[in-house]
């Protein structure tokens, strides 16, 4: 029905929005193994973001393709966590965004494995592996920089501080999200802010890192209300499909 | 002299050099500059397709493309390891690349443009490097040979996927099959000067064949590819742009005009079009990363000292 | 005819690729009173754009609008001067080609007042004022920076190093520029190239920097071969745009 | 006490004071932070607009965006010049902005998310601004006062403009139609709080009546713009998002909803959805020129010392 198309929606506008970002490190990792890892990650929610708009399309009765919902939508009918839009930023932001993206669908595929959504299940038991790699690949990153040398551990810091706040959103609840958890489509998200927050302390542990403190906890991606970055991100990425309206590719 | 007399030997069986066998300074030197070029060209390579990675106009081919540049990292990566079994370091390679005194391949600095150049460099570029590198797979010196053959795979999958990516173009509207078209323009010459200068000017060849790393001239490789391409181009309905080509039909060869080597040297010796622009970019990821790469050193020091301690 | 439709549009990309290059300032000036001149010297160069733009649209017979033109061409369309589509870079790399610009544009101009198309000339004669203002900011702060401190002298240095080489498109010609020429609706690049050879090196002796002497000259932009610049230019410029077709604003 | 009885005599008269003229600490005090407050809103109420210069979707909306954002560094300039009159120095007051000792209008700390967002900002806040800034064009602090003439004339050029941008959009698409009532969705009551607190929680709003620099309560300014407000929205189509909107047929004028005066207290603090980002941009725009700054301080002064040599 309409509240698992929204929420598949969700799921799908965040892999896909933070693939798009993670797209803008091709050819400018700080190695080339970190090339491979980058556009690794943004490969697998990419292809995460293709099977569940696809399923979109289809759950909302609009019949929309994944192309469509990709790259015709406006900015307000994007509902992809505010996290995932932010820009890239240095190499200690990027790490520590994906720390805490990661961090969080981990459990959150996990829980989706045994979703009474088919679809859902489906994506979750492939996703989860990915995600496994994505949250270990990340958290080795940020133990590195925290542990490494006085300007790293000042970087990861400071990419940590300017992304966290933007984490608390991905564990908010709606009606929609309610009724999903009811109807066993989607995790209760209080559980999976307790592994999160678990997770993550550990890895904050061993890099030496300090949790940030702040309270303030943007939100609004689930309205499609986001920050000014999303409608930069958008022009690059739907210039080129919407410049040929109707072409195939 | 004994050792020379094996390695002459291997040569002249077809057999296969290994980095702890005995080798002529010479061929040591030609290899990693060699491999050296073709490792940066990957690198280098990423850059004209990855400023398309954020603007794919579908999400199928995002995700080829995607792949497409992680892959040639990947290739990177083997081919570093490859010039690192002759003594060298993919650090102090990376410097040569960054100050130029290494090159890469001269099409990476044309621009890609358009969705469409992507596609035609696919189609074209990787193309032609597959002419250059099955013979390599069977090249003299076992690492890099070795690497060829993983190489020339996942190329011959982004040939075929250039291929169709320009099928879909030239099977489009209007404007897309224009853009198909400009493409095939500007990228078909700079595509067979890949194989590198005429026979006759082109000194180093012969010693090359003769240690078993080429194994077909630049101007036998470059007849393949415009044999094997331009039929493709008729299958798109696309126009090669020479008006001197035409069929050979006693030789079944395609007969061609002579590419602009004043444009070629040109770009050889730095001033094409993105030559300030591609090692500009690349300067810059290897000084940006610079911290990076220092936190891990700093970091597997400081553990590995606290698993000693 | 067409020659004057292909000339008159070539002024135009170069004033409204530059313009929006320009606007991309927006309150990041070095001062307030630098937003103030960026945005005007910006604002001057859309101007010019406009009455350009509207005016290829009846030469060329296609009657399409300013809009139109700006937001519904492709890249390979644009026929702007590469110079003009670089990255903003720091403020001295936009002062070094606005100094390079202006020093082009003001012996245009001027002599475009006597050209035989009355709208060219109609533009040149309001257009010749800004440009000389453009000219006289841009060269007192190259001045300035190149004469100011270490620092300065470096950064003001290295942005006319990049932009340098990009300067010499402004003065080629061709066979539509040459029947323009002769139609008395262009004046000949040749004694322009004069005047601006003398004008900017008065500047960099003035400021004391280094002429460059690369003889790199990259070119293209009048045929509609770009650098990988544009397109990302474009995407912003364009995307609202054209996610609706057919709006009026 | 006759300073102070000078000073009295000219509120009381309403007449100006002038930057020579005697005036308690107190009431300079407060017109520092008053006018350095209004300066930094124009300052930072560049950024949401500026951020869609380059994206405009008409040439002619472009233009006005363009010389909207630049009229708005103008009126920083002159606010900044008048808050110098009273011994302050703009350099200073910028550092207070950038370490968050001062405010700006809390307006700014909204997106601007889409096109309509930013001509809704013309029509609403620039609305707001104007019925906030006209009464201070005769306020009792002369160089304030003038500044306002000018400032309040070129924004009611800009509302006007604005409401002009909503009402094409309101007659426009579907599209259109539905980004314009989003956007009055989401300014709406922002902008009511614009006016400040209400009266009731406005302590220092008595002593600025007293002085001469506030002229109508807070209350009283928001009244006037809800009442002239609403009817713009309806002649636009649009739905103003308050259920209890009713116009009372007695007095003329509308009966509004209470704002969400707790959201307000939050983004004041520094919590609203772009504080952090509006004040980091500014801080980088300003460490980003401080080369500039310093080379032109160095040449101005060696130039000085060459004259005077």
């Amino acid at each position: 029905g309409p509240d698992v198309a929204a929420y598949t929606l969700r799921l799908a506008d965040d892999a896909l929005v933070l693939a798009q970002r993670l797209g803008e490190w091709a050819a400018r990792g700080p190695t080339i193994e970190e090339d491979v890892a980058l556009l690794n990650t943004g490969l697998d929610l990419l292809g995460q973001a293709r099977t569940l708009l696809a399923r979109v399309g289809e759950l909302d009765g609009t019949g929309r393709t994944e192309d469509e919902l990709a790259f015709l939508r406006d900015e307000r009918d994007f509902v992809n966590a505010q996290v995932m839009e932010l820009p890239v930023g240095d190499f200690g932001q990027t790490v520590a965004r994906q720390l805490l993206v990661s961090a969080y669908q981990v459990p959150l595929f996990a829980a989706l494995t045994a979703s009474t959504d088919p679809t859902l299940a489906a994506v979750a038991a492939k996703a989860v592996k990915e995600v496994r790699y994505h949250l270990d690949h990340a958290a080795s990153w940020v133990v590195r920089l925290g542990d490494g040398t006085e300007e790293s551990a000042r970087r990861v810091q400071a990419g940590l501080d300017a992304v966290w706040p933007y984490a608390a959103e991905l564990f908010e609840t709606d009606d929609v999200l309610a009724r999903c958890v009811a109807a066993g489509v989607a995790p209760d998200p209080a559980p999976l802010r307790e592994r999160w927050d678990s997770t993550v302390d550990a890895v904050l542990a061993d890099a030496r890192l300090r949790r940030p403190t702040t309270t303030w906890a943007p939100t609004g991606g689930r309205r499609g209300v986001h920050t000014e970055h999303l409608g930069y991100l958008l022009a690059e990425m739907q210039h080129v499909a919407r410049s040929h309206p109707g072409a195939t590719w | 002299a004994e050792q020379q007399a094996a390695f002459d030997a291997v040569v002249a069986d077809d057999g296969r050099v290994e980095p702890r066998d005995a080798m002529p300074e010479a061929y040591r030197r030609t290899l990693v500059r060699q491999i050296a070029q073709h490792a940066h060209s990957e690198i280098i390579g990423m850059q004209p397709e990855g400023n398309w990675v954020t603007r794919a106009p579908s999400l199928r081919r995002k995700a080829i493309l995607y792949a497409k540049v992680q892959d040639e990292a990947g290739h990177g990566l083997y081919l570093y390891s490859a010039a690192e079994t002759l003594g060298v370091d993919r650090a102090d390679l990376l410097d040569a690349l960054h100050e130029g005194r290494q090159k890469y391949s001269t099409i990476f600095n044309y621009p890609a443009l358009t969705w469409a150049d992507t596609m035609a460099i696919g189609w074209l570029v990787d193309g032609a490097a597959i002419m250059n590198q099955v013979p390599l797979s069977r090249c003299s010196y076992g690492p890099y040979a070795r690497a060829m053959v993983r190489v020339c795979k996942e190329e011959s999958f982004h040939q075929r996927q250039g291929f169709e990516g320009m099928t879909a173009l030239a099977r489009g509207t209007a404007a897309q099959k224009a853009m198909a078209q400009d493409a095939l323009d500007r990228f078909w010459w700079p595509s067979l000067m890949m194989f590198g200068p005429p026979d006759d000017a082109s000194p180093n060849s012969a010693r090359s064949m003769a240690w078993g790393i080429k194994r077909f001239s630049n101007d036998e490789l470059r007849q393949r590819f415009v044999d094997a391409t331009v039929p493709q181009a008729e299958f798109l309905g696309l126009t090669v742009p020479d008006p001197d080509l035409v069929l050979d039909e006693e030789t079944g060869h395609y007969r061609f005009g002579t590419p602009d080597w004043d444009e070629f040297a040109r770009v050889v010796a730095g001033d094409g079009p993105c030559n300030r622009q591609r090692v500009a970019f690349r300067r810059q990821a290897h000084e940006d990363g610079a911290w990076v790469r220092e936190a891990a050193a700093a970091h597997a020091a400081r553990r590995a000292g606290a698993r000693t301690a």
